[in-house]
């Protein structure tokens, strides 16, 4: 059987809105890593379900790619978590709010 | 001989800036003998510009071209007509006679004051030698910086923030959408004939259609009535001229403000020829306005320096006039009348600044009956007063008459109005002058006030001999006009308002 | 000589510069002696030229003389220039010769002043102006000389500018001046673009030739000049100046308010004829406005008691006299009477200088009274003068007044002949009210003064001497009614234009009766004066309470500087305060700041946008994709 | 089957090259060299960064692709190395004694600046959606950590967290954007996307949708509104010498790849971004100027500067025309210059660390430090684009653009956002001229690293700002790659 374009399209959509959502509601900020995370594979998703629908290779190959990049984000961001727990006791983004205006 | 005579004339004093920056700041004395010396030289220089001018050409003189930047069709194009030819030497004029003002005056920073004033003249006389839009755009921004110090950082201390800064953008809110016109016209000239150029001249001859003349006149003319400053742009001025110290005072009024009408002149009006012939009406009402309602804000002001920057208003009023007139009288009149205005209202800032070193006040409930303790002052302060409201004899009458006298044959009722502002003027002049130089001294801090100095007879005497050879022998001076003008009243009178209602104008739909 | 008439004004210029410059630094002796022989010597030019322009052939007449060409722009040429022709010839005449008198009498009462050599620089400036204004050849010329008197009246009413009233009376003067000016110089601008030309016989002749009379622009110009004459002639309805001006020094107000500048407007409009004649209704209204202020000015000098001020009304009347004849036509009898008054109003002002000085600066006639043994000398001139502006036979006064009031009559009409009738009584009355009250009766004088009253010296009693001769004998230039006899009339004839109207010829015993009726008008004021104020000098203080509404509208001047300040001068002042306070700084600078201002709000506003927290900026990013993708599925 | 090995032409990459090795020599050499004896490592790496400039200009000239159609050699590449060069070395120098006052061993400061370069480096030169997208992360990883190097500060840990949640949430954008990019062409590579668009996919909404995500996560990269919002905090957070480069680098190199994609893949359908993207620069352009007047922090100044230049810039891509293209290149220059060496001051006037960053420190300056407040009001000037100087020449390369193309509007609105930004600029030359000293705030050492910088950076502001004919030239020579402008 195969599976429409557009299955795929809506698939990935809905992770990467669900990620985003995540992103937005969440306050620890390692769970916003991980929505962010979720948004990432979303992409990957569709790339790998375009990839399959062009039967080209590139798509698939970019996945790799943004899977690398996630891995080596995620820990800088764990180490920035790290040093801010260090600082702040906290990994509340809300507490973050040194600056603004 | 072909030496590059306006372009030592507009880099001579950034040398002197180099010079100057390289003295120590702790030897003010040799300083400030350093500038004048620059300053002095400059005016010689000048000189030849005045000798070797040929008064029966309307062609640009002594004009000099380098490729600047070619790709873009900018070059290094200068060079001067009878119009330019006045102001760059009163350029060159007044600066001598402004070093020698500060003198005293300035105690504080002298160094930098001074690099400050070169470079404002440099800038000054940039404006008026450019041919090239680009160039000129250039000068035309530069000058800014120097002035904008001069206000705020020798200016009085109470608002001259506010006022340099409000100097600064008012004038350069005008000159951004002139920017923004130069660069349509320079696309438009390059659609018509398919050459990039900023060069002026080349520009004159474009055909512009009149929608888009009208637009454009009305960006450039924003800059131009800002700076000039026509009614009702004209609220930077007061402040400008009140906070900022004497000399500031003096080059903002004496050639500052010429840039704006000089604009007008060389670039307004020949290059959209329509729509300067559209607006003459709002224009001259403009001028008008600022006329009769400089003279009246004039008349009811306290302060000394704030009454001769509203007088500015009504005087260029008048140039406006005159210079909207497109005939010969009207344009001459326009023209020596701002020669005019810089000597007169020079000299009379330089005269309040006179007191105002003496007694750190400018306002004229503080003075009356100066006449006693200095009667020399009393007489040169008189002379420049009657000047400035127009004595025959004396410069301001030329200028006023031939405004006027131009401005009669255009519409009477113009020239009606306008010469009620005459009225006016004799008042508020009068007043003031009743205020602070007749009566009996009765504030003790006046009694001894010490008479004019050598230094200060020495720089002012050169004005009074200007005020009164133009009142006298004006010819001198509106013969060297007198081709260019005529080349721009025909230019003009080639040209004649499309019959258009405002509203299909702006609607767009004139064709 | 003639080619040198330049020398004429330009030498009095070179005393005003040895005075401004050097006045100071030389002895006072010199001050005099330059600041007088500037005036001596163009007298004795004009002499020259006098005597050389009557020997010239009719056909060279009258004389050009270009100096240099002073403003060209375009076809507009004003050259600097000088015609010389009778009229003008007059005119350089009777100023430099009243000028010059005056020179001398000033050394004597400005002696002690502290502002002597400035004094003199003054007055020499104002004959140069004066000087320039009589003689230029164009309109553009005479109005420098034009403005150039007014600027020495302003200086030299406000000679004494430590004092508020004088320095006041001199910008009054100025403004007012300006204001006339101001029609003065639409009317040359009109006259350019009608005529292409401003030099006076050009202009005359195109008049003559290429316009009907009653020609609406020349009536526009003629009335514009006009404007020019009430301002420096003190006409109504600006001659309010001219009481305040008496501020000035004593010698100033006879030359310049007496005998020379106030009178350039009559000057002005004969000059002028030839437009004039074009326009009969501008010659109406010269004439209505003439009558009007004699009138009305001799009525107010019935009420005063300040000496000068008098005097000042009178003039103002008088100028009135002047204009009435120009009004009718008659201009040759206003110079005429120009000439005479200028003889007789100068002795009255020098003479009232006299008794002022003697007085030790009091002006007020109540304290006055009995001086005639006194002051022996300035009497008898005194009463010379006085019979001259009353108009007694022989005096100069009558030549020039009977004529006046006879054309008024003839040429005009009966209610001028009123008018002008009335107001030669009331002149008679005040004048010799004036005498009665300085020079007669009891003396007033304070103990302090009386002390120190005495003649004042030869410098300045001889000035009045010939004054007194030529008030007497000025008059036989011009003898009516036998042919050939005036003199005056004939000379001036060239360069004065006449009305175009049928020549109606009275008989002779008529205009002799005129004379006769004339004659009685004044010594019935004469009379009346001597009635009230030296047989029953209670008289006065009844009439006043009798009728105190009208007695206190005349004392105070008619309420006319009180109009003025409450029409004009203060709402300007209203109105301009507004603009700057109101306009200005609210506004249109409240445009400019009120500008900086939004932004300014809006800065400190948006900024609160930015909370710091990190998923609002998330937010921010969805929202713009939200917009993007809105915009991309909203087209 | 037969495997066909492209050919390629390792010197094409010369300049990355040099930087990646050493790059990681710095890493080696950080490991090896005992504490406090680290001191040359600024200067290893200028000296890796001149080579590497060195080869670019050798490699000028020189066009078409290489190691499989990834890499794009064209003189747009080669001109943003420079700049990129030209930042990174400022930067080095503007570092060097600001890092020395904390007292810290950051030696992989250094390290990472050359691993930023190359991250920038690719985004100039990627012809593939991939490299584009490695490009960037290198970049941001890199300055992730450079933002958040004060490990103690707590501003420069939120400004770095606050960054990198932010940067990673914009890349998933940018990523989904792409992979709909290649949903509507089937092709990552920039050519065949150009091919693809003029073939007709047209109005694909998927194509659509990736472009506008495209624009929001280089919207992000470049600050502008509303995905600005990061800027200010990170630039306030971050060390001063990291957000100078921030400031200039990722802008420059996120404007590479945006102009790059744009100029090459969709001119064809201009139509359908212009608008957009002119409503991006007004607001851009807008609330940077607006909002910088409040502010009295000048990093956070500079912040709102740096994102009202953004505006500018995007007034250039909206231009869509050769000259834009120019005015971009010349406007980066520009804005590298005047960019770097205002923070130069800043970090200079700061003294010890970051001890006086408010605006108001900078009063009675101009008479202290003439030599200094001079070089402040050259880029104050410059920045609000008054002549003589670059700032000017580039504003005015950019609105000429923009009225060529006939945007007059947009030009109108930009000068006066001009306007309003010479408020605040101005402000600072007032503290210093026309204000005294409110304090004695201690001297400000000068190094010759950090003067030689604030020189380059003046005498290059004015120099291309009086002479800007052959910047001109060499930008003409670098945007002939976009034949669809």
């Amino acid at each position: 059987m195969v599976v429409p374009l557009i299955y795929y399209i809506a698939l990935s959509s809905a992770l990467f809105a669900i990620g985003v959502i995540g992103v937005l509601i969440r306050r620890n900020a390692i769970i916003i890593f991980m929505c962010i995370e979720m948004m990432l594979n979303a992409v990957n998703l569709s790339l790998v379900g375009f990839a399959d629908h062009y039967q080209a290779i590139d798509g698939q190959m970019f996945v790799f790619f943004v899977m690398t990049v996630a891995a080596a984000e995620v820990a800088v961001g764990l180490a920035l978590i790290v040093a801010i727990f260090r600082n702040k006791a906290t990994v509340n983004v809300d507490e973050l709010n040194l600056m603004k205006w | 001989m072909n030496l590059p005579i306006l372009s030592i004339l507009i880099f001579f004093p950034m040398l002197g800036v180099v010079l100057i920056t390289m003295l120590s700041r702790e030897n003010q004395w040799v300083i400030k003998w350093t500038t004048l010396v620059v300053a002095v030289l400059e005016f010689i220089f000048s000189l030849p510009i005045w000798f070797r001018f040929n008064s029966d050409t309307a062609a640009m003189q002594f004009v000099e071209r380098l490729n600047w930047f070619p790709s873009y069709g900018i070059s290094y194009h200068i060079g001067i007509d009878g119009i330019s030819l006045l102001l760059v030497l009163l350029t060159t004029f007044l600066t001598p006679i402004c070093v020698m003002a500060c003198w005293k005056d300035i105690q504080d920073k002298v160094k930098e004051f001074m690099i400050c004033l070169l470079f404002l003249e440099t800038g000054m006389i940039g404006v008026f030698c450019a041919l090239d839009l680009f160039l000129f755009y250039i000068f035309w921004e530069v000058m800014l910086i120097p002035m904008y110090l001069l206000i705020g950082v020798w200016g009085a201390p109470a608002r001259r923030i506010y006022a340099a800064v409000k100097f600064f953008l008012f004038t350069m809110f005008g000159s951004l959408l002139m920017l923004v016109a130069i660069l349509v016209l320079y696309f438009y000239h390059h659609k018509v004939t398919g050459v990039y150029t900023f060069d002026l001249l080349k520009i004159y001859g474009l055909q512009i259609p009149f929608q888009m003349q009208f637009w454009m006149f009305l960006a450039f003319a924003l800059a131009f009535a800002i700076k000039v400053p026509m009614f009702p742009f004209h609220t930077w001025l007061p402040d400008a001229h009140t906070e900022a110290p004497t000399v500031g005072s003096v080059m903002l009024a004496a050639v500052l403000l010429k840039m704006g009408t000089y604009g007008f002149i060389r670039f307004n009006m020949p290059l959209f020829p329509e729509a300067a012939w559209y607006f003459v009406p709002l224009f001259s009402v403009l001028a008008i306005i600022g006329i009769i309602y400089g003279a009246l804000v004039c008349m009811m002001q306290l302060d000394l320096k704030r009454l001769i920057a509203f007088s500015s208003v009504s005087h260029l009023g008048f140039v406006m006039l005159g210079l909207f007139t497109y005939n010969m009288a009207g344009v001459q009149g326009g023209i020596i009348q701002m020669i005019n205005h810089g000597l007169s209202t020079g000299a009379l800032f330089l005269i309040v600044g006179i007191i105002y070193e003496r007694r750190h006040t400018r306002l004229i409930a503080e003075f009356g009956g100066l006449s006693t303790p200095m009667p020399i002052y009393a007489a040169i302060f008189m002379v420049v007063a009657l000047s400035s409201i127009g004595l025959p004899g004396l410069n301001g009458f030329v200028g006023e008459f031939l405004i006027l006298l131009g401005a009669f044959k255009v519409n009477k009722i113009y020239a009606i109005l306008a010469a009620s502002g005459v009225i006016f003027a004799a008042c508020y002049m009068l007043w003031m002058f009743q205020r602070v130089m007749f009566g009996v001294v009765t504030n003790e801090k006046n009694r001894n006030l010490p008479d004019l100095s050598m230094r200060e007879i020495a720089y002012l005497a050169p004005l009074i001999l200007f005020i009164v050879w133009i009142g006298v022998y004006p010819n001198t001076f509106l013969d060297k006009t007198k081709a260019s003008t005529a080349n721009f009243v025909a230019q003009m009178e080639r040209a004649k308002a499309p019959k258009v209602a405002l509203v299909d104008v702006i609607k767009g739909d004139i064709r | 000589m003639i080619e040198y008439v330049w020398l004429v004004p330009l030498v009095p210029i070179l005393g005003f510069l040895f005075n401004g410059l050097l006045g100071k630094r030389v002895p006072k002796w010199l001050v005099s002696l330059v600041g007088c022989s500037v005036i001596g010597i163009p007298f004795l030019i004009v002499i020259l030229i006098f005597r050389e322009y009557l020997q010239l052939p009719a056909d060279a007449k009258p004389v050009e003389v270009v100096v240099y060409n002073w403003i060209s722009s375009g076809n507009f040429n004003a050259l600097a220039a000088f015609l010389v022709d009778p009229l003008s010839l007059i005119m350089m005449l009777v100023v430099s010769g009243v000028s010059f008198i005056i020179h001398i009498y000033s050394v004597g009462y400005m002696h002690d002043d502290e502002g002597y050599p400035r004094y003199f620089s003054y007055l020499n400036l104002f004959v140069f102006a004066m000087l320039v204004l009589v003689s230029a050849n164009n309109f553009l010329l005479m109005f420098v000389g034009w403005e150039g008197v007014g600027l020495c009246s302003y200086l030299l009413i406000g000679f004494w500018y430590e004092k508020q009233s004088a320095s006041d009376a001199g910008k009054k003067a100025f403004v007012v001046n300006r204001i006339g000016d101001f029609g003065f110089l639409l009317g040359i601008f009109l006259i350019f673009w009608t005529f292409n030309t401003i030099n006076f016989r050009e202009v005359f002749s195109i008049a003559g030739t290429n316009f009907e009379v009653g020609s609406l622009v020349i009536t526009a110009i003629t009335l514009l000049l006009f404007v020019g004459a009430t301002g420096k002639s003190a006409q109504l309805p600006l001659y309010v100046w001219l009481p305040d001006a008496m501020e000035g020094p004593t010698p100033v107000s006879a030359l310049i308010h007496a005998a020379t500048m106030v009178t350039a407007g009559v000057y002005m409009v004969a000059r002028c004829s030839a437009l004039y004649v074009l326009a009969p209704v501008s010659l109406t209204v010269v004439a209505i406005v003439g009558a009007a202020t004699a009138i009305l000015s001799a009525s107010i000098g019935l009420a005063q008691n300040d000496i000068k001020r008098v005097l000042a009304y009178s003039t103002v009347s008088q100028l009135g006299y002047m204009f009435l004849a120009c009004g009718v036509g008659a201009f040759v009898a206003g110079i005429f009477h120009l000439m005479t008054h200028a003889f007789f109003k100068a002795l009255l002002f020098l003479g009232s200088g006299s008794v002022i000085h003697a007085m030790s600066g009091e002006q007020d006639m109540r304290h006055m009274g009995d001086l005639k043994k006194h002051l022996p000398i300035t009497y008898w001139t005194f009463i010379m003068a006085t019979l001259a502006i009353a108009g007694i036979f022989p005096f100069a006064g009558f030549f020039s007044k009977d004529e006046i009031l006879y054309k008024s009559l003839v040429d005009g009409h009966i209610l001028y002949w009123l008018i002008a009738a009335a107001a030669a009584f009331m002149t008679a009355f005040y004048m010799f009210r004036l005498i009665f009250m300085t020079f007669h009766g009891e003396s007033r004088v304070d103990h302090e003064v009386l002390h120190h009253v005495h003649e004042s010296p030869p410098v300045m009693t001889l000035p009045l001497i010939a004054l007194a001769v030529l008030s007497t004998i000025g008059g036989f230039v011009g003898i009516p009614i036998i042919e050939g006899a005036n003199v005056f009339h004939d000379f001036l004839a060239p360069a004065i234009a006449h009305v175009h109207r049928p020549e109606i010829h009275y008989p002779i015993s008529f205009e002799v009766s005129m004379m006769v009726v004339s004659v009685i008008i004044a010594l019935l004021g004469i009379n009346t004066a001597y009635r009230m104020y030296i047989k029953r000098p209670e008289l006065p203080q009844i009439v006043t309470e009798k009728i105190p509404l009208l007695y206190d509208l005349i004392y105070h001047k008619y309420y006319v500087d009180e109009l003025y300040a409450a029409t004009v001068v203060n709402p300007i002042k209203v109105g301009s305060d507004f603009l700057w306070k109101g306009v200005d700084e609210q506004v249109v600078d409240g445009a400019v700041n009120g500008s900086a201002g939004v932004i300014e709000w809006l800065s400190y506003h948006i900024r609160k946008l930015e909370t710091g927290y990190v998923q609002n900026y998330a937010l921010a990013i969805l929202i713009g994709v939200f917009i993007i993708a809105g915009y991309y599925l909203g087209r | 089957m037969t495997i066909s090995i492209p050919s390629i032409t390792l010197s094409n990459i010369g300049p990355l090259l040099t930087l990646t090795v050493a790059g990681l020599l710095l890493l080696l050499m950080d490991a090896l060299t005992p504490k406090g004896k680290k001191g040359y490592f600024p200067y290893l790496s200028l000296i890796a960064l001149v080579i590497a400039a060195v080869q670019t200009t050798m490699l000028w000239n020189r066009s078409g692709t290489d190691f499989a159609r990834m890499i794009y050699v064209d003189n747009f590449a080669f001109f943003f190395y420079l700049i990129f060069l030209l930042a990174t070395g400022l930067t080095i120098l503007i570092s060097i004694k600001y890092l020395e006052d904390y007292h810290r061993n950051l030696e992989e400061y250094y390290t990472l600046l050359i691993f930023a370069t190359i991250g920038m480096m690719l985004m100039a030169a990627g012809g593939h959606l991939i490299l584009i997208f490695l490009g960037l992360e290198i970049l941001s990883i890199a300055i992730y950590i450079l933002a958040g190097l004060f490990r103690e500060d707590v501003k420069s840990n939120e400004a770095a967290l606050k960054y990198l949640i932010l940067g990673a949430f914009s890349s998933a954008f940018l990523l989904f954007g792409m992979a709909m990019l290649y949903g509507a062409t089937g092709s990552l590579f920039l050519d065949d996307l150009a091919q693809a668009i003029k073939a007709g996919v047209g109005t694909n909404p998927l194509l659509l949708f990736g472009m506008g995500l495209l624009i929001v996560g280089f919207g992000f990269k470049v600050s502008s509104v509303p995905f600005h919002m990061w800027t200010p905090d990170v630039y306030e957070g971050a060390p001063t010498s990291v957000t100078a480069f921030m400031s200039v680098g990722t802008k420059a190199a996120a404007f590479a790849a945006l102009v790059r994609i744009f100029f090459l893949v969709f001119p064809e359908i201009k139509m359908e971004w212009n608008m957009l993207l002119w409503g991006l620069a007004v607001a851009t352009m807008t609330l940077g100027n607006v909002v910088a007047i409040a502010q009295t922090n000048i990093k956070r100044m500079l912040a709102y500067s740096s994102i009202a230049h953004a505006g500018y810039l995007l007034v250039a891509l909206v231009a869509a025309n050769q000259l834009g293209a120019i005015s971009f290149l010349y406007y980066l220059v520009a804005y590298t210059l005047m960019n770097l060496g205002a923070f130069a001051i800043v970090i200079l006037v700061a003294r010890k660390k970051d001890d006086y960053i408010n605006i108001y420190d900078y009063c009675g300056l101009g008479f202290q430090y003439p030599a200094l407040a001079a070089a402040m009001s050259v880029f104050m000037f410059a920045l609000a684009g008054i002549p003589p100087t670059a700032g000017f020449v580039g504003k005015f390369y950019v609105f000429s653009a923009a009225v060529e193309a006939g945007y007059i509007w947009l030009a109108i609105i930009g000068v006066m956002n001009s306007l309003i930004s010479v408020f605040y600029y101005l402000r600072i030359t007032v503290l210093m001229y026309m204000r005294p000293a409110e304090a004695d705030l201690g001297p400000v050492t000068m190094t010759p690293a950090i003067s030689s910088a604030v020189l380059v950076t003046a005498a290059g502001v004015l120099a291309i700002g009086v002479f800007p004919g052959p910047l001109y030239e060499l930008a003409l020579n670098s945007v002939k790659i976009f034949v669809g402008l």
